[in-house]
């Protein structure tokens, strides 16, 4: 038996299978979908276990060098916890853990957002709008006034009328702009991915067809 | 013509009589050279110092290798402490230029040298440098940070205050939230369920976070309705609060009984499987309208159009740039970035949650007043240097490192 | 009470993480590092959870023959496959449980993720109607930027890849500016909500 | 004519389905290859900086990809390489990705071996490290420090091209060839912000439009964006065919399609309201 030719008719197979939901939903979608919940499920499982709960919990708690560390237990408690939600009676337990990941996750996303999609913005905003050329000028304010009305359009507390309407509905005017830009950029990578399929399709697959039927080597 | 011969006259005899200090200025630097080439480099400009920013018990050792002489094989790290002991602690392949030291301990004075080893014996040594280690209680490239998140959260932890009190909050209209109660009450009219996409996000996320508390409002609606809510996760622990959410929001609505657990369920971590899985439910359950709210990368507009085929109401909303333009093109509505925060305190119209609103809009405020003058400032400062400083003060208060 | 004592964890948590952004000081440091592996073992762990609930909603459709149940004994089977090759064989390359991965799997998810080249196409033939000046402009300067990345658009007028690196350099980034500082925001206000208490519904009830 | 227009502009999704299929089959079956001209874009800016490098400088790669997105950067690492190798100028190759560092040995030795480079005189392959944006910074005062041998642990002293090579200030250029994190963006705070390198940088389609950000900042010289960006290098190098400039063939009419479509739509949309108008 042909591993590898196995393999690649194996591919075939379902990505067949997932392109016929363009023409509608029928029973070859409904079992590749299926199959794929399902053993992408079972790869996370084994993954979860191999990459993280292996290395990162298990082998820290018992060092290869020997001993116990001791700190290890209570992510392990912690994580316990979060399973009890099986049993009713001790189901409550599962929101200490919850406290604890949502807690760590606010604090870190907190300041990880105020870094980088804040402060890091705000300062490459800062220029100067002098240049020699007119057009570099006109470009700078067009950004400079993009961002500053696009703010504004998120003024919660403000009605969007007079100044500040005025302000708002060139902010998202400008962002309309930048989606439009962003969506037609973006179908290149997307039909990169079509391309990349049609490739294994017609180039890997179709080639082992005659090999199958006896023609070629 | 005679001035000429007397100056060529002088300049032979300058040229005689400088010629042999000429010769022996040469020979000197020839010896030197060659007694240069014979000594092994030697490490200088050695500087210990305490490791900036760190937790302690660690020293930074910069030097620079001398640029004649023969390469060592190797450099040995030496060090001793006020006890007098002297160790070697680490030996590093030549070309090395800076060593951290992280087997110290804080408050004591280091002494540093390094020495330089060819052919296993010790051929030169440098000078010595001295440092003390210890910790530091703040990052300085953060404090401009600091300063202004503090500042934020005060004017924000104010306004909720006020708001506690009772205080009269206006908030504009956020058309997509608007919708929220039209589209559950037409798939209740239609006898359809309603499907909630929380994102595929885990639960440490905060667009997660702010999904869940939406998720209460339109529990509480469909309960209400009495139409059916379907809540495909890709996340254990997000199927878990969804499930908590969902429960209280039917309890909320004194409709505990229509609560099923079944409906509430996890997929796959996989984010095309989990794709694949709610576009099964999305073509199979038909739902009426359906929610598209959370953090969302390629798998937004998979979703977002196969929601459109099956002739769904769809609200979406994400705070992720990328994915923004996709439901903006496939969406009857769409949350734009902070509208998605904003949702829960719309909903709810709680005052303490309208006060944090008002909060992030000073927030802003403070940000493009800062944009403003650091741009004029800057433009200004281009011609007149005073307020170039302004402009550069600004620009570092942003900073982070 | 029962909501004190995780409401209490989740301030600690949150100022934890907060403080160990500012302070390199022992014990924030140890702490900081610590509850960041943290959460990955509680995450991870809990994806015993989801397993068990993808497992009873299909066991439970088979019994109760609902609804294509037929189709989910496919999803069990599968699930089993990955987890005993995975289990038996480890996922070292070239054994039974990589081979499944690199052949059905990872064929399955790319497929999925070309899926959205047919969406992108359908969605911009409904989408891009010039209804209003300002769908007129989201439409013109998407139609720009289509033009601008492939050879055509230059043949046309060697100005339109000029529009286009315009269009992406400056209206958006003006956008993803615009944004990202909003959204910031949103995430500054709403974690001070959680850390502080004020946002508690995701813990559900008070039972 | 008006009837026909408006039923177009209902077309069924899935008649734009079969044409799309069809404009990347058919272009790929008979190897359709398009011109490709080159405007005044980013991938032109890094071509000129490349190209106005003097002989004999030294420029870092650094390969941030893995084979999940070498449809779009395998072609940039070699076209890049290529044209570094022809200008004379040391490559030393390198990987924040795992995987990244035996790519960047494909493209690197694939490139010299045609073009009678030596490893080790003109070109290394430093391999992969973990850390990230950390690493850079180390980078930047030491690369001998991070890198004490080569990826396959051939010691740094025996290696003569990188004999003059200290910290990244060493550098005249670093192109990173970025899939994510960590990539590009470590590059540009890490290296161009603090050391003051020029950088330059290969990234696929879908980060591009957030890194124009940097572009437009200065923070970077120039950009290759997508299949078009590594298509855009072949050309100028030269290749004549290359991976990329075939892509582009499928890209090109699928993106006819397209625009054509958005067309129809509209044309039906205004005959449409015409008549809707005229009620």
């Amino acid at each position: 038996m042909n591993w590898e030719i196995l393999g690649i008719w194996l591919g075939a197979l379902v990505t067949f299978c997932l392109y016929s939901f363009l023409y509608r939903d029928n029973p070859f979608y409904k079992f590749a979908e299926h199959l794929f919940v399902g053993m992408s499920a079972g790869y996370w499982v084994i993954y979860n276990i191999e990459n993280v709960l292996i290395p990162n919990w298990w082998q820290k708690m018992f060092p290869a060098e020997g001993g116990f560390s001791w700190i290890w237990v209570i992510p392990g408690i912690f994580a316990l916890f979060m399973i009890a939600r099986i049993v009713p009676k001790i189901a409550s337990f599962s929101r200490l853990s919850l406290g604890m990941i949502i807690g760590a996750g606010a604090g870190l996303n907190m300041v990880s957002f105020f870094q980088t999609n804040a402060l890091a913005q705000v300062k490459g905003t800062i220029f100067s709008l002098a240049s020699d050329s007119v057009w570099s000028v006109f470009s700078s304010l067009v950004l400079v006034i993009g961002v500053v009305s696009g703010l504004v359009y998120f003024f919660f507390s403000k009605a969007h009328t007079g100044v500040v309407g005025k302000t708002a509905n060139v902010g998202i005017t400008i962002l309309m702009v930048a989606f439009g830009a962003s969506f037609g950029y973006t179908i290149m990578a997307r039909l990169s991915l079509l391309i990349g399929r049609c490739q294994f399709l017609l180039e890997d697959w179709l080639p082992t067809i005659p090999r199958l039927l006896g023609f070629g080597g | 013509m005679n001035n000429l011969s007397t100056f060529l006259i002088f300049l032979l005899l300058f040229a005689a009589g400088t010629a042999p200090a000429d010769n022996a200025d040469q020979s000197e630097s020839v010896v030197t050279e060659a007694a240069e080439e014979f000594r092994v480099q030697e490490a200088v400009d050695l500087e210990a110092s305490d490791t900036e920013e760190d937790a302690g018990g660690s020293v930074s050792l910069t030097w620079h290798m001398e640029i004649a002489g023969i390469i060592p094989d190797s450099l040995g790290i030496m060090r001793s402490d006020p006890s007098g002991g002297e160790e070697l602690i680490a030996t590093l392949p030549e070309g090395f230029v800076m060593y951290n030291d992280e087997s110290v301990d804080n408050g004591i004075e280091y002494s540093y040298w390094i020495v330089s080893y060819l052919g296993g014996t010790v051929e030169a040594c440098s000078d010595r440098a001295v440092a003390v280690p210890s910790a530091q209680w703040i990052y300085k490239g953060r404090i401009g940070m600091l300063i202004i998140l503090f500042l934020m959260a005060a004017v924000i932890i104010y306004y909720i205050e006020s708001g506690k009190k009772g205080k009269e909050l206006f908030i504009r209209e956020i058309a997509g939230l608007e919708a929220v109660d039209d589209a559950v009450g037409r798939a209740t009219e239609m006898g359809k369920p309603v499907l909630y996409v929380p994102g595929i996000a885990d639960m440490d996320d905060i667009q997660t976070i702010a999904s869940m508390v939406i998720l209460g409002r339109v529990a509480r609606k469909t309960a209400e309705y009495g139409s059916s809510l379907l809540v495909p996760t890709s996340r254990s622990v997000v199927m878990s609060v969804a499930q908590e959410v969902v429960k209280e929001g039917y309890i909320q609505a004194g409709r505990p009984d229509a609560y099923n657990k079944e409906n509430i369920q996890y997929l796959t971590d996989d984010q095309f499987g989990y794709a694949a899985g709610v576009d099964g439910i999305m073509v199979r359950e038909k739902p009426a309208a359906i929610f598209l709210l959370g953090t969302f990368y390629a798998e937004s507009l998979i979703l977002a159009e196969t929601g459109r085929s099956v002739g769904a109401i769809q609200i979406a909303g994400t705070a992720m740039p990328s994915q923004i333009p996709f439901f903006v093109a496939a969406c009857d509505y769409t949350l734009i970035g902070e509208e998605l925060f904003a949702a829960s305190a719309y909903l709810s119209r709680e005052p303490k949650l309208l006060g944090s609103l008002k909060g992030q809009d000073a927030a802003k405020l403070f940000f493009i007043i800062l944009i403003i003058v650091g741009v004029v400032s800057a433009t200004i400062g281009d011609y007149w240097s005073p307020l170039k400083s302004v402009a550069e003060f600004l620009r570092k208060l942003v900073t982070v490192n | 009470m029962r909501l004190i004592i995780p409401l209490a964890i989740t301030f600690t948590a949150g100022m934890i993480m907060i403080l160990n952004f500012f302070i390199p000081h022992q014990p924030f440091r140890l702490l900081g590092d610590n509850l960041q592996e943290w959460f990955m073992i509680v995450a991870s762990g809990a994806i015993f959870l989801g397993a068990m609930n993808l497992m009873h909603v299909h066991s439970r459709k088979i019994k109760l023959k609902l609804k294509n149940w037929k189709y989910s004994p496919v999803t069990i089977i599968g699930f089993l496959l990955m987890l005993v090759t995975g289990l038996i064989y480890g996922v070292t390359e070239h054994r039974p449980f990589d081979y499944l991965f690199m052949n059905v799997v990872a064929p399955m998810g790319a497929t999925m993720f070309s899926l959205l080249a047919f969406f992108v196409a359908s969605a911009a033939f409904r989408a891009f109607r010039a209804s209003n000046w300002r769908a007129t402009l989201l439409l013109t300067s998407a139609f720009l930027v289509m033009l601008g990345q492939v050879p055509i658009g230059a043949m046309i007028w060697d100005k339109i890849p000029l529009a286009k690196v315009w269009l992406m350099s400056i209206p958006n980034t003006a956008g993803q500016r615009a944004v990202m500082i909003g959204a910031a925001m949103g995430v500054v206000s709403t974690s001070l909500r959680i850390i502080f208490g004020i946002e508690r519904s995701y813990l559900g009830g008070t039972d | 004519m008006a009837g026909i227009i408006e039923k177009l502009g209902n077309t069924d999704r899935r008649i734009i389905f079969v044409l799309i299929a069809l404009s990347v089959i058919i272009p790929i079956s008979f190897n359709l290859i398009l011109p490709n001209p080159v405007g005044a874009e980013p991938s032109r800016d890094l071509f000129d900086y490349v190209d106005a490098l003097p002989e004999g400088s030294n420029v870092l790669v650094s390969f941030d990809y893995d084979p999940s997105t070498m449809p779009e950067l395998q072609p940039m690492a070699e076209a890049v390489v290529l044209h570094l190798f022809k200008k004379n100028v040391n490559i030393v190759g390198m990987a924040l990705w795992p995987q990244g560092a035996s790519l960047g040995q494909d493209a690197m030795s694939g490139m010299a071996d045609s073009l009678g480079k030596v490893q080790f005189e003109d070109w290394v392959n430093l391999g992969y490290k973990t850390g990230g944006g950390v690493m850079i910074v180390r980078l930047g005062s030491s690369v001998s420090a991070v890198f004490p041998t080569d990826k396959d642990n051939v010691p740094w002293a025996e290696i003569p091209m990188l004999r003059n090579i200290t910290g990244l200030e060493s550098f005249s250029l670093i192109i990173s060839l970025s899939a994510g994190d960590p990539g590009i963006i470590q590059w540009v705070m890490m290296a161009g912000d603090r050391f003051g390198v020029p950088i330059g940088c290969g990234c696929t389609a879908v980060s591009a439009p957030t890194l124009y950000t940097y572009l437009q900042t200065g923070q970077m010289v120039g950009m290759l964006g997508g299949l078009k960006g590594a298509a855009d290098y072949e050309t100028l190098v030269g290749i004549k065919g290359g991976q990329a400039i075939r892509g582009m063939a499928p890209q090109s009419v699928a993106h006819i399609v397209i625009m054509l479509f958005i067309i129809i739509g509209n044309v039906a949309y205004f005959s449409q309201r015409k008549k809707g108008g005229a009620k």
